[in-house]
């Protein structure tokens, strides 16, 4: 699961791009290694290490276009009982912001099945207004809007199992109704 | 039989509770905190799911989100693993409230067990041996003078609520008695919230020689034999084997039997642990019982060939254990060294990427463990990496394979304890099976140990 | 004891003695051809040299390039392994003309057992069990329609010099006796340049089996029970276990008898295999005799607990056998699977980098294997490369075991069986025990094989 | 790469920063490796210790005649019974043939104890010439020339093993005496 701390009150940002645990090399030596490589002026460089290669290669020596290669494993992936239900795209939107459960629990949308829903997309927020409940150990719990803003995305289904940190709305923070 | 098991652990434990889910058909469910999202407890489980962040009070110790990951998963048991909330008895209780199955013993075991100093008192009730001491709780200095003064120098001042070393004290002479009294009072206070001590006989070099017991629901209670666990420092085992080089046949069945007597008088149910301190002159005394699986629980499958997680799990789903005690033959010899995240000098944790990672393998090598190349280790939890267990015919055997698998194994990206654990396993002394809890620190201090 | 061994070998086999040279405190020497110089067999190795280039003509058939190696390296025995030059009598005798042990049976040992049909009468000078068919090598065609008719239909006519499923024609009836006959003897001279061959009655769905013997230099001789190796198609195992489904104890008894009468009736020395074929009667007939460990000694060592390199290694030094027949106990159950870099589904061997390899552990597991994440897996040996061993109190933990082994076990990079065995382990018929070494073809090609 | 030779007759300087333990290569190793390649006039550089592999080319270099490719036996973690005794560089220098044993055994340089060697570095040799025996099996095997040419160096001790493809004599092929 990705699950970053939810950030209430916060911006969403773009993601920095954190290396996957499996990175191939620490980005740092990478520089490194290219600044010595084009500081020394010469026209192929080519490094292994336990299993990790790396082979640089200067333009116009031999194929042009990519300068840089690494071969490497590639990241596994396990199946979970909860997949996470907003692509990281969605969760990158520019000034958005995700809403996450802060705790482990059933996500429901109204306060019974025979209530209305707290929210719809596309409905005006305020900070504080309930958005949902997820209910734990036969306990509702209202989540509240960390900001005034629009609903832009609801994440999640009705009813559904929601794990720490998964991602329930996505809000578009300071949208005003017009007029 | 349950239908699916949460396991409320992480790292190796987690692994060998999913594997033993596994044999027995049962659907398994890892929790896992944020960083831990590519453990390998998360891999190999049916499913997952994130319980918190990185801090294990919020977390793996967070009894809500453990227990509402149980419901929205449909588990009908908890498999706690050691350590967190393997011996809360609040989080065993609520489990029973609750209708989902603690694998392990009753919430009352647990807070009877838990006080050290009840414990005592009741092992004295049923004439089971217990270190001379004081009886019950001390509650102030002039009472724990006259207790040292009868049973004699040095003694030892211990916390009610106690483990780990934490809130003990040991006392070499009389005019220490009153800053030690006060240090482990307010040390008991400040770690468990219960400034309650008392006194007990302090040896010098004992050795700490462990019962591993098994009772069903309905009672039945065996012994698996004992475990030596005397290559510690500051409490903490690095080594463990069994048999004990230190315990013969007719030892063997005495501690066994107290073992067994001291369950019973508890009513306790699954697997436990008697802790028994052994003098020089061979004489043993009840320390405390734990009441879960213990870090060095293989040794013991490896030479009785008793799964011990699949008979927690199968004992808490109501059968009758599998195993009559005449049934249980110790074959061979086993021998766990722990391989931890650690300086192997000083025992700092050593957090870091594992770059390489080749387990040993071939004849009677076991390994147990939650780290593949990639794996980060993080500063959070428990510094315990890996578990290598051998099993040989003799004892020759099981530490010649031991220095072979050690010298096998190959991780990488962190500093780890296999130097001093390879350079223990060619001291003489505990060639010759020549050693106390008083070893360790000896030998790391000499200058031998460059 | 020797002071260093040589080991002439690769891959796990080579591994596998290494480990044991280990334990037993003697130096290994380990040799390679070029294209291994990475592997993990020169890494473990106390020293290691070059022998030639990858075609193992040149490499690890090189009499004289290993023999110049044990020299300069002063070593004072040889382990062959299994293949390569474990079963080349004239190695066996070089080595004894130069004063370097060849770790195994004689040289005379192992012409006599090489000539299938010289073997089959000596057992049957021995009054020992062998499949009715022709006395000696068959000289004509009309020869081998008498011994046909005499026998009964279906024959299997055999190559005095085969192994491994070459030179074997089956003939259902007359009719194809002829041009069997002739294909035969033409495949035999082709591939051992001895056109000699023999006839047998054949069985349709037989099970192999087969018994472990050791026998020191004085001739003391003890068996170790016996392995099924029927899961196995054109005549190579996938998986092997022990003890059989289909043996109790008395007919383990008298397997043991006459696998210990074949091997005394050639005063063979060392470890050493009898491979008996069991018909649906319960019968067993002797087939011929291995003259040298097998890929699938470990399950013998799990159940008896006898380190069988390790015995092999002292009895070569003039040891007497550490084990009496009544101390050979046998305990629990033990299947072995074997991973190959292969197409699962055509066998095709499938060469490649492994880029990822986290093999199973936990209680019960064994893993014995050469690769690691980098390893280069090249065409021009064995595609066997882990053997996945398993040990369980019963036959059904031992299932339980092996498949959640199997789930865990990554190998990425390359193809392997492991999805076959996976397969093969859920069949019904294979968990009851019911199978013959006519079971894979048959599962194989059954469309639930998907 | 840890563990240069230490310099004599050199002042004591501040420690350097030690490479991080999961650097792929010490920059500073790499920039003088590149430094040596250059000054070498070398046209292609690998370099290989323990697991550590770096192969440094020259552009336009080609297929410009390079007959020697590195494939001894690289020194791994164990001890070989012999080792190489040309550094890759060696190996490398253009145009040089590398003369390799082709069987496992103890090397000679002479006939007997008592006989001059064969050759000594220097010489010049015909195809065909005997260089050295190499002894396996109390059998006295001749090694000869492959080329015409001078015996620029001799990479193995009298009386020491080698094994198979180790390096035995580094040969300029074609060259001739003067006069």
């Amino acid at each position: 699961m990705k699950g970053r701390a939810p950030k209430p009150g916060k911006k969403a940002v773009k993601p920095e791009p954190k290396p996957r645990p499996d990175a191939l090399v620490d980005p740092k030596t990478l520089q490194e290694l290219i600044a010595v490589f084009q500081a020394a002026g010469v026209s192929d460089l080519e490094v292994e290490r336990s299993g990790l290669r790396i082979r640089l290669r200067r333009e116009g020596a031999g194929s042009a276009s990519s300068p840089v290669e690494a071969s490497g494993p590639a990241s596994a992936a396990g199946q979970g009982a909860g997949q996470p239900k907003a692509s990281a795209a969605d969760e990158a939107a520019e000034g958005l912001v995700t809403m996450r459960s802060p705790i482990v629990g059933t996500f429901y949308r109204s306060a019974s099945p025979y209530a209305e829903s707290y929210v719809e997309e596309g409905a005006y927020v305020k900070k504080g207004q309930v958005l949902c409940i997820v209910e734990a150990m036969k306990l509702m719990n209202e989540i509240e809007s960390e900001v005034d803003g629009r609903v832009v995305k609801i994440l999640m289904e009705n009813a559904k199992p929601v794990e720490y940190g998964e991602p329930l709305f996505l809000i578009e923070p300071g949208a005003q109704p017009e007029g | 039989m349950f239908k699916k098991i949460l396991i409320a652990n992480r790292g190796e434990i987690a692994v060998r509770v999913i594997r033993a889910c596994k044999e027995l058909g049962v659907r398994s469910v890892a929790v896992h905190s944020e960083v831990d999202k590519d453990s390998v407890h998360v891999r190999l489980a049916d499913e997952h799911l994130c319980i918190g962040p990185a801090d294990p009070a919020l977390s793996y110790r967070n009894i809500p989100n453990i227990l509402s990951a149980a419901e929205i998963t449909a588990c009908d048991a908890v498999h706690p693993g050691y350590g967190f909330l393997a011996e809360n008895a609040h989080f065993a209780e609520v489990c029973e409230s609750i209708g989902i199955k603690f694998i392990g013993p009753t919430s009352e075991n647990i807070a009877t067990m838990g006080d050290k100093s009840k414990a005592r008192d009741i092992m004295i009730k049923h004439g089971l041996p217990v270190l001379p001491g004081s009886e019950g709780e001390i509650a102030s200095e002039q009472e724990a003078a006259a207790v040292a003064a009868k049973i004699g120098y040095p003694v030892i001042i211990k916390a009610s609520a106690g483990g780990g070393g934490r809130g003990m004290r040991v006392v070499n002479k009389e005019d220490e008695l009153s800053h030690a009294f006060q240090a482990a009072r307010a040390e008991a206070a400040a770690a468990f919230g219960d400034q309650g001590v008392y006194v007990e006989r302090y040896f010098l070099e004992p050795r700490h020689i462990e019962v591993q017991i098994l009772a069903d629901e309905k009672g039945r209670t065996i012994s698996l034999g004992e475990r030596d666990c005397s290559v510690q420092r500051r409490y903490q085992k690095l080594i463990e084997e069994t048999p004990s080089p230190a315990v013969d046949d007719r030892l063997r069945r005495e501690l066994s039997r107290v073992a067994v007597e001291a369950a019973q008088a508890v009513r306790y149910r699954n697997a436990g642990t008697v802790e028994f301190l052994l003098d020089k002159e061979r004489r043993f005394y009840f320390m405390e019982m734990n009441t879960r699986i213990q870090v060095e629980h293989p040794i013991t499958e490896e030479v009785t060939g008793i799964d011990l997680i699949k008979e927690q799990i199968k004992i808490a789903a109501g059968m009758a254990l599998s195993w009559k005690q005449q049934d249980v033959k110790i074959t061979g010899h086993s021998i766990e060294c722990r391989i931890n995240a650690e300086c192997p000098d000083t025992f700092t944790p050593c957090p870091g990427r594992i770059t390489k990672c080749h387990p040993p393998g071939g004849p009677g090598v076991r390994v147990d463990t939650a780290i593949e190349p990639g794996s980060e280790i993080t500063p959070y939890y428990d510094s315990l990496i890996a578990k290598l267990i051998v099993r040989g015919h003799t004892r020759d055997e099981a530490l010649a394979r031991m220095r072979r698998a050690l010298d096998e194994c190959v991780i990488e990206g962190i500093k780890t304890t296999i130097p001093l654990l390879r350079r223990v396993l060619d001291d003489p002394d505990f060639q010759k099976g020549r050693f106390s809890t008083a070893f360790l620190e000896r030998f790391m201090s000499a200058p031998s140990s460059s």
